[in-house]
């Protein structure tokens, strides 16, 4: 191609960008929107992912230790916990940090306590945290079989409904996005076949003139690619604006939810959604064109 | 330059255009198609540029078989032609001077080159003055006007017009055939379908009629012979 | 039927198309509109039915002001008028017949008398053969001539045809003289913009003579006057 | 309006819809997914807040009693309860009770009761539900003020992050469904308005020929009406397929979810989604008419 025709493809793509003024806008509104409802889903579907992922990775198993065993033997089977495959974390805490921790947890019912006097009921015990939640079920069974271990616990109950909660946020969460993300392709490019379909005298009008296809075909290409990409810009500005706000908002009044942080998130996400909506436009446009080459 | 053996035109809804049309035309011709209202004059003229593919029979135009050609080949075949069409078919978001110079952008030529080509062409259908506007803003006898003008910009081999004078007064009709006979004069083939009398009568050319799809009369100094 | 005072015509792209100009139509008249390309004719033609609007002056087309009608009264208007566009203005997913009922439909003419004066208007242009077909499926010829049926149809007041015979063969373009000949004894005023010597020299009708904005001629019985 | 010109605007809607295949499709199915996402999230969001209400009407005052109060004194507040504004329930619960369902939440720590022996250090108790969640906290320190009353606890923390976190599922969802409604609508119009744009010369050519607005504008709005309820049923149908089998899978592996029963509320939902396909498939083709009658 000569560096002319392609200055010729470049002033073709804006001067039809300014004729078309309305198909043009409806392009590109349409990009924006659906950028940024699926923008917005996968920011929220990535959050309570992360969520979820947060929550099993606070998921441990506490052994009970037996009141019999030994310092030595205390650290023999600290080693031997971390030795074992998929172990992260071991956590010794004593009868007396125990003690400690349940009258926090007994809150309002500290009464009771003083009815304990001086004995301290509570057994040594090991916190162990996994590499991946699916491996609780596996060492839970094997570490209670070791010397000195009284039994090994996580909450059989709560832990699996915490996990189908969180399979169902996954899986819903990528069924989610996968469907708005052909949603907003075929909306997309909906609109964008209703554009060419528009034109379709004019594509045939240069065929006739002998036009081959690229050469019609180029301008359609970068206005369509011009469009998507300015559209997934507005989605972009909107997202991130709506996204740093939710952060703030959400620092004051809800800290305890575990957000993901600004950065590099909003970038890979502004990243995905500026290239998805370059390549819809231009490939929106490019299939549309399609039929109307056809003459 | 064109060579037409048995061809036969029924269309999709039934309606045949031509039955068993063959015509042989030489470099430099200058051909009339004549013929009522309906007859398939449109019809003969479009399988010229393959707007429509014959339903038999062979056609070849300067050298190239059109029946059989690439999909990929016909822009070229087009290039080679200048084509006036019965209803125009400008680019209605295109100006004037940028709908004449769309014919040069295609097949790629220098600015320079394009710039004095359309100013010339547009000079001689007397439109320089409007090379500003667009098509919808031209009455209908200047976008004819137009239309040649961007039939001829790239001097082509076969000039091929369907009613180039259908919207003009007599005066601007003759300026056109002129324009037309210096075109032919200096090597191009023409092809033209016309009811105006007056024109086919004068010019002393090769006149093709044709009648319900067939040819009736083909004669190399013909008249237009159907009587007012 | 038609007054116009000191009309002028300035398009919004700055092209003077009409300057001054002053005619009175009476009911029953033929007049012949005439003059080159891009003299003003079809500017002429379209202010009647308030496609465009003058930039100054007064008309009145059948007693209405046409400059300063509601825009709820046009519709109105345009129905006791005929209507043959310059580019035929077939609506393209209909097919011939609804195209020429589609005139009778906005009127809510009753549906026996739609076909029978549908079918009627379609012979008397030669085409009820046709009636079945989309206008694409047309040659320009036949596509001018579904343009008049759907124009007499309903027997309007005022007819106003830009050309009707550009793209007709003079045989044909007889045919359609004829008719109109019929409609004008029936009472109908006619107007008609035309390039067509022959017919206009014939037909012994009032010629306006228009060039470069201006009328040049207005004679009771002219004749075509530009000589080819 | 004659019953044949009715007729004709019948016949003319669906000869249109039959040659404007592409355009049809375009906009019907444009309107079926907008829709149906826009279904989605109300699906979503409306369960979102059943399940926060039923979190929240879970909430109440625990009201703990002095051991000196006499079982008159506790008919006494329990009546006391009963008549303060916005009470819905009162439950009394008595020491023993309270050591049963202790025992119960202790569950690990069972070991620990065993150092009590015989003594049983809780208190009587009245459990106390109210109207609304806002109501607790006016409540609370009134009761406290009671004589023979210890202390009112009502988990303080725990209860503002929920009420936080519900207030901001509702804002957020009915921020989250008016945007998308929005967001819907404008896609949706835009489509129609392209369709429409693609036939302005129709529209024009039949002005020319002396139809009123009206005259044209009916047949485009029975199109949208048309094309608007079919892609909406689309839509609703995809919608009751998803939501029954999302329920059934709930009842197997999820019945701790509080889910929202599928009638009358898929009907509800339903009936919604309906209306607002027709509105808009007309609203569409009306509004984006106007431009093109102009002539
Ligand atoms: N929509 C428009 N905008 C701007 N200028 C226009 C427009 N329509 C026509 N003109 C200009 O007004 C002048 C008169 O045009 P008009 O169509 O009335 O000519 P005409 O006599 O009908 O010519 P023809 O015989 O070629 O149809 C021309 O110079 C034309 O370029
Ligand atoms: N696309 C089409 N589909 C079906 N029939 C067609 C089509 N185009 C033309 N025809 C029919 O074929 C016949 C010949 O048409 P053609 O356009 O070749 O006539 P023409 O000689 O150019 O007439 P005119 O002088 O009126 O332009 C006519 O009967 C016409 O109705
Ligand atoms: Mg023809
Ligand atoms: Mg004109």
């Amino acid at each position: 191609m000569r560096l002319r025709t392609l200055e010729y493809f470049v002033r073709e793509t804006f001067s039809s960008i300014r004729h078309n003024g309305l198909m043009g806008f409806a392009s590109m509104s349409t990009v924006a929107l659906s950028l940024l409802i699926l923008g917005l889903f996968l920011i929220m579907v990535l959050n309570l992912n992360h969520m979820a992922s947060t929550l099993e990775s606070q998921v441990q198993i506490t052994v009970y230790l037996e009141d019999s065993v030994s310092n030595a033997g205390i650290t023999r089977l600290a080693n031997e916990f971390a030795d074992m495959e998929g172990v992260k974390k071991v956590t010794y805490v004593d009868k007396k940090q125990a003690m400690e921790r349940f009258k926090q947890r007994l809150g309002e019912q500290q009464g009771l306590l003083t009815a304990l006097e001086n004995t301290n009921p509570l057994p040594n015990s090991f916190e162990i945290q996994v590499d991946k939640p699916e491996r609780i079920k596996m060492l839970a069974p094997e570490i209670s079989e070791l010397p000195g271990v009284e039994n090994a616990r996580f909450g059989q109950e709560v832990v699996e409904q915490l996990f189908t909660l969180t399979k169902i946020v996954r899986i819903g969460g990528v069924v989610l996005i996968l469907f708005l993300a052909l949603a907003a392709i075929f909306i997309i490019a909906n609109t964008i076949r209703l554009t060419v379909f528009a034109r379709r005298r004019e594509v045939s009008i240069m065929k006739y003139v002998g036009a081959t296809d690229w050469f019609i075909r180029w301008p359609f290409l970068l206005e369509g690619m011009v469009l998507g990409l300015a559209g997934a810009f507005i989605a972009v500005l909107l997202l991130a604006e709506a996204y740093s706000a939710l952060l703030s908002q959400a620092q004051a009044t809800l800290a305890f939810l575990p957000l993901i942080p600004r950065q590099p998130f909003l970038t890979q996400v502004s990243a995905v959604l500026l290239a998805s909506g370059t390549a819809i436009g231009a490939l929106g446009s490019a299939i549309s064109l399609r039929k109307f080459l056809d003459v | 330059m064109i060579i037409m053996n048995n061809i036969s035109k029924r269309y999709p809804n039934g309606s045949v255009a031509l039955t068993n049309i063959n015509v042989h035309i030489s470099k430099g011709e200058f051909v009339f198609v004549v013929g009522p209202s309906g007859a398939g004059k449109s019809t003969f003229i479009k399988m010229l540029f393959r707007e429509v593919l014959p339903s038999s029979g062979e056609l070849f135009v300067n050298g190239r078989n059109v029946v059989d050609m690439e999909r990929s080949e016909v822009p070229y075949l087009r290039r080679s032609l200048g084509i006036v069409f019965q209803d125009y078919r400008l680019l209605p978001q295109k100006t004037v001077h940028d709908n004449v110079a769309f014919a040069m952008e295609v097949i790629e030529a220098p600015y320079r080159e394009i710039q004095k080509r359309v100013n010339h062409v547009l000079d001689l259908v007397g439109l320089r003055h409007k090379a500003r506007v667009y098509p919808g803003e031209l009455s209908g006898g200047e976008q004819q006007r137009i239309a040649i003008a961007r039939a001829i910009v790239n001097n082509p081999v076969l000039l091929i017009a369907d009613e180039p004078t259908g919207n003009l007064d007599p005066d601007t009709s003759w300026d056109i055939m002129k324009i037309f006979s210096r075109v032919n004069r200096n090597g191009t083939t023409i092809i033209m379908a016309t009811h105006d009398k007056d024109i086919v009568d004068s010019m002393n050319k090769r006149v093709i009629a044709v009648e319900n799809g067939t040819i009736v009369r083909d004669e190399v100094k013909g008249v237009y012979g159907y009587e007012a």
